[in-house]
């Protein structure tokens, strides 16, 4: 397998565009990554777009009028995990010599058509979805456990949001950029027990774009990439009987095999950029992927380590809870601002020093698995 | 699961009679589980074949009460279930969890707590009239 | 890259089944791959998923009550051509040494919730969908200039459905299995000038699935799999400027790169099966595809060159005309429908000493593009 | 092409100004191209910057008339439109291929006609009201 670079990123601010399509938001990241590559569009051999909502052929709508067509256009769809699915293809293409320069793409509109003041819930042919179930409620059952089980507050699970805030009032790309309390954070209005609105990631529109190629075409381009050390993408088990649901075994067993293909461990990763979709799900992240022990989550928090300035910073744009969560996006928005802190490019924010960065992403509300899909990537400079 | 109902009369729906029975002789209500005769694991809800093993399943009732893995109380839910309501999942000595919405009152949920199929309203139309029926569960008195 | 072969395929039969979900079909045709691989399904490292019309994570709601849960599940949408696409993955995945054994799945039902008496139409976001075009008028369209062009009549195109029909009523998977005549075909209700109802492919619901593997698996399986010689996958280029509506320029790229691929051309093919949706569709890819001259479709469909016991026979199953096209599904029922010719085991439809299989299909209504994506795959044994 | 209209008032929508210029002084109706100043090439319709040249491009007029390069007589239409309603794509010398409905007797359409683009109806409620008014073509007398 060959080594594999990102030599180019681009991505439209995240936050509520009803008017403006997912094409038209996948054609800005497109163009913008094409130019940040500085190569010439003609030679992107493959297209993978992750997007959830839009109807046929949503790639082709993207790159049609880019003059980016002819090319494989491969059209990815795994729920939140869609754009790391994109990013995976992208990856497996490149590592295996089928293609010298390709692209990943994530776009979605999701505010356009849709109608607020409803959760968001498992499809209706999904049992726990016709039953009432939605997702705030399945992240709130965890919740409700893992507090139960580890003695944390509802201020311990506060400080998520706070440190997310923090970090993203110095990211122009965020939908929300307001630095918010502990209290503030309480009091907001209550979505499912124990989470309150400010807990819960936002809905959201937004595209992301990255062009990734092999090491020989990007010392021909001259360009300084960023590494993909690894690159993980699989689905949850099915399982009807009882396990610990603060435990996400998707997320566990995925992160073990990015370690292992990228050769290195949680001590070595600068930044994690998670699917804190819920603010319990960063602190089962912490845990899961290696960075405290079981239980030690608020401990972590607390002490600083996951915030700017620590030694393992979490959600450094923002997250999921300040950015938002446009589906097909996210994941490759996430890969952009790895790139740019390992690029040091991430201005106020900039990790400093930063050389290797994670990102994670699952989801997928199916009964009986844990999430349908899991991605985790490794970078480094 | 066989998709989504839909509602032309003025009678509830029952979902579904492949996971839930409820006695006409007016003995109480259990679920339906489906056991593997090769590896002995309970699903559900319905499989036609084991997932494990891919053989028949014996259709088995399911004990009718179970412990309360976790919960939550929904305040922005879905359409047509009145909000705040609760839902959580219960782990059943047939060693299968099953999520349903609780009818128990809020202040009374607790982790671990003992709780039975009933069966109950879980969805209303927009005039708050029952529109489906099927399992909840109530805490064990 | 290495050598990849196809070990073990599955369907269901194609009709409308309003009343069994996309993934009841996807778990009867995967069921029955696994089975008549005769691999187990543990040993299954990857599914790739074809579906236009579901919701969220379909390939997960397939496979998870199948117990084949864990691995890389990764869903695709190229509209038509979704089900090649899958292929493609698939073969790309093993080509590559990614993995050893994946299965490619077509899954879709179209009838469940669908509103009959109204033509499927480009999206509502495309142009020519808001300003009334519907599929079999952009067909019609081609055809009328056809017609003019090279002198071809209503009775000719007819015979394409004629042909197909003897085929179907051969073919236990088909939706229509009656025999038609010239006149039934042509007195049948209009639908889109010039085609009658006969001339259009009917809705259908279904599912498909291949066992793919690398050649050393498949020695270590003791099987006799039937070999991809060419996996191509394109998308349809944007132009706005005038052009020939009778070549199909991305079916002619796209063939092109795979008869190059699999260093052929149409005189060692002996099957194909194209993208049939209408009648002038099969007369378009006849010269298209190599097998006759610009114009001369009439005459090597009058000459019986397609039928069963012709040299090229086109559409032995009964092309999309007979079994319908239900989207994400077709391009992997073909597939099934190669292996079965090739391996011999095709019944009373079996093309004699079968040895090489094409399969084609392209589609996907972007107002601008030929078409959104075209797939074209050879098999031989 | 900004989405999906919808119809909130009475009045019809007009699909749309990028596209099509009706003027109210009563002059001939025209549709708007748009030309790049590198290649020459001319979209329709309305694009940001060039396909080819990813340069920005200008507005132009189109010529009034171009010829019909082939169309469709459609039977079993899109509802909200009378079928059978005519349609077909039309050359303009502009070199630009442009897609609509035509307002033409269908014993009248021929391939390689002239065409010239006028304002209709190309949508109508369940009324048979108009509901959008946009370009359409007809034959140059
Ligand atoms: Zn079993
Ligand atoms: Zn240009």
């Amino acid at each position: 397998m060959r080594e594999v670079y990102v030599v180019g990123v681009g991505m439209t601010p995240f936050g509520k565009f009803p008017d403006r399509p997912y094409y038209d938001l996948g054609k800005e990241a497109v163009v913008k990554a094409v130019k940040d590559a500085n190569v010439d569009k003609r030679e992107i051999q493959a297209g993978y777009v992750g997007n959830v909502k839009a109807g046929m052929a949503p790639g082709q709508k993207v790159f049609k009028t880019l003059g980016m067509t002819g090319m494989q256009i491969v059209n990815v769809e795994n729920a939140c995990s869609s754009g790391q699915t994109a990013l995976n293809l992208a990856y497996s293409a490149i590592a295996s010599g089928q293609y010298d320069m390709v692209m990943a793409v994530g776009c979605e509109n999701l505010t356009g058509g849709r109608t607020s003041g409803e959760a968001l819930a498992p499809d209706q042919d999904d049992i726990e979805g016709i039953l009432g179930n939605v997702m705030p409620a399945i992240y709130g059952m965890r919740a409700k456990k893992y507090m139960e089980q580890y003695g944390a507050t509802p201020e311990d699970l506060a400080l998520v949001a706070v440190k997310n805030h923090k970090h993203s009032s110095l990211n122009p790309y965020a939908q929300f950029r307001n630095l918010v309390t502990i209290e503030e954070v309480l009091a907001s209005r209550m979505v499912a027990e124990p989470f309150t609105l400010l807990q819960c990631c936002p809905i959201a529109d937004g595209a992301a774009a990255a062009v990734v190629c092999s090491k020989e075409k990007m010392l021909q381009l001259g360009a300084k990439g960023v590494k993909i050390d690894a690159s993980i993408l699989v689905s949850g088990l099915f399982k009807n009987q009882p396990s610990d649901l603060t435990v996400p075994e998707i997320t566990q067993r995925a992160s073990r095999l990015a370690y292992e293909m990228a050769g290195m461990g949680p001590v070595d990763i600068n930044m994690v950029e998670c699917h804190d979709a819920f603010t319990i799900a960063e602190f089962l992240y912490y845990e899961t992927l290696g960075f405290c022990e079981k239980g030690e989550a608020a401990s972590f928090i607390r002490s600083g380590a996951a915030e700017l300035g620590g030694k393992h910073v979490f959600s450094v744009r923002g997250g999921l809870l300040c950015m938002g969560h446009p589906l097909g996006a996210t994941g490759v928005a996430q890969t952009v601002e790895a790139v740019w802190q390992l690029r040091g490019q991430a201005g106020d924010r900039q990790i400093p020093g930063a050389k290797t960065a994670m990102i994670h992403i699952t989801g997928g509300g199916v009964s009986g698995m844990d999430n349908a899909a899991c991605g985790v990537h490794i970078f480094t400079v | 699961m066989s998709g989504q109902p839909t509602i032309d009369t003025n009678e509830p729906v029952f979902f579904h009679p492949d996971l839930f029975v409820v006695p006409t002789n007016g003995e109480a209500p259990y679920l339906l589980g489906y056991k593997c005769e090769d590896c002995g694991k309970v699903w559900f809800p319905k499989l036609e074949i084991c997932p494990e093993c891919w053989t028949d399943l014996k259709q088995i009732t399911l004990s009718r009460s179970g412990k309360l893995y976790s919960y939550s109380i929904i305040h922005i839910g879905q359409r047509g279930i009145k909000s705040p309501y609760a839902v959580g999942y219960v782990d059943f000595p047939e060693e299968v969890r099953i999520y349903a919405q609780l009818a128990i009152p809020h202040e009374k949920l607790k982790l671990g707590m003992d709780v039975e199929v009933i069966e109950g309203v879980v969805r209303l139309d927009k005039n708050s009239n029952p529109v489906m029926l099927s399992y909840m569960f109530k805490a064990v008195e």
